[in-house]
């Protein structure tokens, strides 16, 4: 295949992978902080996210993303896949299909993680139709914007991989999901905790596993910023664990196991867009300095009446949030080629990172905001206290995570009842 | 009113589940326990560790019935759970002071009645 | 002295333990059980498998408590428990002989008073 | 005969089970529960959630036994579980009306009396 | 080394690594699927496969699949690995050592399926032996009849990663061992249902994982067919997932997850004859079309008498046909540089594949038969009732899958007994 | 890059992401063999390695492991990640900074491995501080011994993949730790036994996949002696397994699960020394000679009064000696191009191997032995009896793994306590 490199494909196809990986690793790790009678809904969104948005992407999705350099948004001449095959894009040296298929990922992965505000209580069949058009009207969009040659890549802000439409993307809108649909029954009252912390370490494990394509494939191929995110995105949760451990202990003289999981999701969001910016050193005290803000969110969020439920504003948007203002900060030239940042004598950079920090919040925000409205007037967003009571995997599965098989039975014929009840 | 507690193997619960339900008996409550009677106890092996196993997996039955069900309860119970090899366990029976149901607060022989389903 | 044993929803068991608090009823044990009574069944799927579930979790509450004291407990069970749907549960009085208190030897009457905590 | 239902520590379960095995007592069932007595209750912390955990977890000893063993029963259940610490559990006796082996249908004596292993 | 392309070796390590990952991943998958007391048997199915199959593989069963080009088996010039060193085989550019192994994973693969059909009741004693004739006498056969220059491979069918030795190999043996085995004890009178459906959930996730590597590296480097095969591993799965949400829906109003991940191993196995060969569009719709005689498949058969216990014959036998006849209707040369399907006016593939499609089953269900007929003549292939009721686990490993360490004594003296017993 | 190959360097991202992988995996399959109350302990000391040994390693561990060629240690040259950037080392095709982050997680994944010898009584914070100074005096010395031109490579001892530094380095520091730090409360009276068997398979099987990673990425490239070490962690284990079914049933008619999990290790650390330098079928022997120490190893270890808890002794210590002095029997210059064993006429080889076998177990004793001892004059290494009683999660994490949230309340304010209690 002229134009392509095989070192950089064989990455790309791996990273391509790692990336698909981290979506059922994110519902191992959901699955673990929901309660038990909500197991299989939570890890059923992330799935959910295959289906629509894996099929949206390839209809429109991608093209929306990455057709074209208009400003607000691509445009539709690779709708349907058209014009997606070997020969790769401009500047590229991997086939554009491969590249259709590792964005393709991302986007997969993100509206997985928005459904994290919303578990427990959504009901299934609106999720799917908010997920169909969250990953058209709000997805594509925020990546074109930055990765698609959109006004802010336009403008000079920096995002490796994924920032902006990934981290900022999902957080913000995962907060107007969860200020749309509503706290759960007994959020507040009761102590609403999760069930098997074990999937959320190993999910948590396995995140970072997939991370490693994420971040160091957005390079596209085997060269400097790729191999520069790789490297940061294993320093930098390395050192969110540490200040996390350290908080942690601050607070209670205990280290807690979920807070170490979320410590390396926060550390690898962090690094997400500025993985390939920044140098190693520096990832590593992006890593510390990102683990403040959101511990401190997470610890004060379960405070307030908005139950965001699995913390994705927290862990995903502030996260990204720091990470995009730390390029601005730490960026240099002698790393990434690009540009410096502030203490480098370049004050520019973080007014655009800035600018991608307010505005990115905003649209993720609004669009959630009143597509939810939205689907609200055709079908109620959540259905009855008790069948909230029940559970949502009985009520939108009708099944158990972790049947017994005692009292299922596979009768054929009702048996009559007599008159005379003798049961208590 | 009587308290029956039966102890029976899991793989019969099904069964058991089946006869009370045949004998109209509709309100009953099941735990899963462990438990050590006349079974052989077998050795397993973990890594280096050998151990003796003298609890094998049972599950318990409370039937809360008036007196006059005690006895068609017990064959119910017996009838399910029966394999005839030793471990099929125990039943247990004892007196009840006092049933409230707890939806109504109605006792004894109002809770007794559960309400016709349609 | 009684042992009074309550089968409740389990989403309501921190009620329950909450109306217990107040009340002042501090031993209680608990375990999770399955329940069949007046509730609907449900149908669940397996790939092709599918089955009339007639079993519901329930949280099954054992309080032993001094005569005086067991209006006060069923109240309690009953306030914490109560939703009003079928399904809400029973509570079982049963008479009880005797109580020991393992770390202490005592029985009785002594077993009944808990130390005071600091 | 008698019921008794014990409750321990968990981690006391096996000394339990050779206390019993050391006083002939091989009938029994255990089930796994949590409860609450004068135990000082622990803070864990889930993410931002700070809960006060009421409830530890313990072992229910089920044992039936004829009158005569009562106090032998008794006495070993608490020589196998007494630490001495607040926690360590209680002992409930009640009075067991019927006692019937499924395997066989013998009741009450009968039951009582397992057939001998070789 | 000459002859070898780093990039196309990298990525092949890479596909091998997570072909390898599939057989545990495929372990986690079954052991969610049965009874608690059957857990760790079904896992040992699992990685019996790599014991025996890994061992056959190196001895005897690469060389009767890839050694020379005679029509129905291989020669034995690569038993015990002779001549399988770093130079590549003819027209390729990896190590032909890798090569070994990375087709050893398939087989291993291969006989851990077939073992989904007999769980909860087979010994595993005879299990072992099964399982060590079937990588020798069924696997082997099949891969060279497609893979290895065999006669189909010569009149021109077309099977891009497995359809006829992974898919349909195991299938219609599963359905032959099903038969032989016979059902289990209380099949069809009670409902037998599996005790984990997170580990279902999580098991296709990784599998979806690996079978990128499984697909994508068959085109064995970084080529059009590979490239194109990975982008449609991604693709199908979605589409079927899709469709599969649909039909559940339709029939109970609930989206089961069980299902959902069942949807995942269904698209996977569509795309594995044709990846290479059809257009991403195509892909897509092979998803969705595959979906509805597998889903049939899986609501009839338990209705039956033929305990196929994990339903391989639906899943994969099924869905490779499918995806085999497929490759038939709509591979296009411009895709595959090969041969062009019905739609594009060329009738023969239909043809080539409508053979493979027959001939295969038959070799894999009569030669399973025989295979297991012939072990019940020496040793019984199941244990009895009782033991059947006590699980697997406890009888055929000794272990349970969860031990709570209660009533687990380390006595040293067995205590004696006095004559009067005291308890009831 | 000038000198970077992209293909090499693909497959060493690869590599890097799977030994990453490797002590989360680890986590998993430690918690498995631990009781339930410390199951988030167990998979926290994994994480911990991330925290304290990410960050040494890149503060000075690396440095002192790779820089220059000092007979016992390195220099300082490259501490704070000074030099380390883009261009590849010496003689190599990879980014330097690449190779610094795939050697950090081989320092990581040891120290993880440690832990194992003292879960379930060892005190969270002793064991941080433990961990963090074995990364910086122990894992670096072992490392450049063999790896950074330190003596023994210097005397030509062949160590392919850390059979000194990380197998045996860890397999004697851990039974150096379980001396000092004593053995459980229970030991050797009651039966403490893992709680969840599946963890413990589902642990193995991605350690297997990892070691893909950590064996196969040791030649740093594409070259023979990687994809030798490559097929060969692929072989190995199978044998180790064919073995280890013949023991175990040998000795009690069943076939152990927990057996065959640890088979896989074993048969995967075996090979680790030995993965470049033998043939493929030397590999299978070892696989299967590996297996006979260690199986009798694990087998008595538990009966006498060492309480190394997760026998990392006997499934690394004893399996890598065991691949080391197997390295100085049949290596052979044909397959390796280094250097012939014993059997190939060459008997120096087996004396360097023997002399690493007898130096690296003694400092890596020696120096965790001092270690510990020093930490416990600061600070106890262990707690009371009561709270290994109640279990490590509830006492240094403040967590259940599994809580079902009954009776977790959210109190606010403490109710009042009247005068009169009234329960029993
Ligand atoms: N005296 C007893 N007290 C409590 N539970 C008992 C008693 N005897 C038996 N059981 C329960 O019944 C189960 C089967 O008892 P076993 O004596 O083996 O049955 P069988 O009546 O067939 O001999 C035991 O595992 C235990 O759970
Ligand atoms: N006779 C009984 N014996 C034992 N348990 C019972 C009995 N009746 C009800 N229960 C328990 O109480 C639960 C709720 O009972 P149900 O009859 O549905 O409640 P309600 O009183 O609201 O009609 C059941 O699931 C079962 O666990
Ligand atoms: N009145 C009671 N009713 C039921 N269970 C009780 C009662 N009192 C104690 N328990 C059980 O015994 C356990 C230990 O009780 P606790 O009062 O702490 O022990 P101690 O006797 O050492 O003070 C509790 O966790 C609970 O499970």
């Amino acid at each position: 295949m002229t134009g392509i490199d095989t070192g950089d494909t064989a990455w790309i196809l791996m990273a391509t992978a790692l990336v698909l990986l981290m979506t059922p690793a994110l519902g191992l790790f959901y699955a673990g902080l929901v309660r038990e009678k909500n197991t299989l809904n939570t890890f059923m969104m992330c799935l959910a996210a295959f289906a629509v948005a894996g099929v949206s992407w390839a209809a429109i999705g991608y093209s929306l993303a990455f057709d074209g350099d208009g400003a607000l948004v691509g445009g539709l001449d690779h709708a349907f896949l058209a014009g997606v095959d070997f020969a790769p894009r401009e500047g590229q040296t991997i086939p554009h299909l491969l590249f259709f298929a590792f964005q393709g990922t991302f986007c997969i992965l993100t509206v997985a993680l928005v459904g994290g505000a919303v578990v427990e209580r959504m009901r299934f069949v609106p999720f799917l139709a908010f997920a169909a058009l969250w990953s058209i009207l709000v997805y594509p969009v925020l990546a074109h914007w930055v990765f698609g040659g959109g006004w802010l890549a336009a403008r000079g802000t920096l995002d490796f991989a994924g920032g902006v439409p990934v981290e900022m993307g999902s957080g913000f809108s995962a907060l107007a999901a969860a200020l749309v649909v509503g706290a759960r029954k007994d959020y507040g009252r009761q102590a609403l905790i999760g069930h098997n912390a074990m999937f959320v370490l190993v999910g948590a494990g396995l995140l970072w596993f997939g991370w490693l394509g994420f971040n160091g494939g957005s390079g596209l191929g085997i060269n400097q910023a790729g191999i520069l995110a790789f490297v940061n995105t294993v320093l930098c949760p390395c050192a969110t664990l540490v200040v996390w451990f350290l908080l942690d202990y601050l607070r209670g003289r205990q280290v807690t196991a979920v807070g170490a999981a979320t410590a390396i999701i926060v550390g690898a969001v962090a690094i997400t867009p500025a993985g390939g910016f920044i140098s190693p050193g520096w990832a590593l005290a992006l890593g510390g300095v990102a683990a403040l803000p959101c511990y401190f969110a997470i610890q004060w969020r379960p405070r307030t009446r908005v139950d965001e439920t699995l913390d994705v504003l927290a862990a995903h948007g502030i996260a990204g949030l720091t990470g995009m203002l730390f390029i601005g900060v730490v960026a240099s030239v002698s790393w990434n080629g690009v540009a410096d940042g502030l203490i480098y004598g370049n004050a520019d950079l973080l007014l655009d990172q800035a600018l991608a920090v307010l505005v990115a919040p905003l649209y993720a925000f609004g669009a959630t905001f009143l597509l939810l409205r939205g689907i609200a007037l055709v079908t109620p967003l959540r259905g009855s206290e008790t069948e909230e009571a029940q559970g949502m995997d009985i009520i939108h599965h009708g099944e158990e995570a972790y049947p017994t098989g005692e009292g299922a039975l596979l009768f054929r014929t009702e048996p009559t009842r007599r008159e005379e009840p003798a049961s208590v | 009113m009587k308290l029956v507690t039966a102890i029976v193997r899991p793989e019969r619960v099904n069964d058991v589940l089946e006869a009370l339900y045949r004998a109209e008996i509709s309100g009953v409550s099941i735990t899963r326990i462990q438990g050590h009677g006349g079974e052989l106890e077998r050795v397993e092996n973990y890594r280096g560790t050998s151990v003796q196993m003298v609890l094998a997996d049972k599950t318990r039955f409370e039937v809360a019935v008036s007196d006059g069900f005690l006895e068609t309860t017990i064959e119910a119970l017996c009838t399910g759970a029966r394999t005839g090899e030793v471990g099929d366990g125990k039943i247990f029976v004892t007196e009840l002071e006092r049933v409230v149901r707890i939806r109504t607060g109605e006792t004894d022989d109002a809770a007794v009645t559960p309400e016709r389903r349609v």
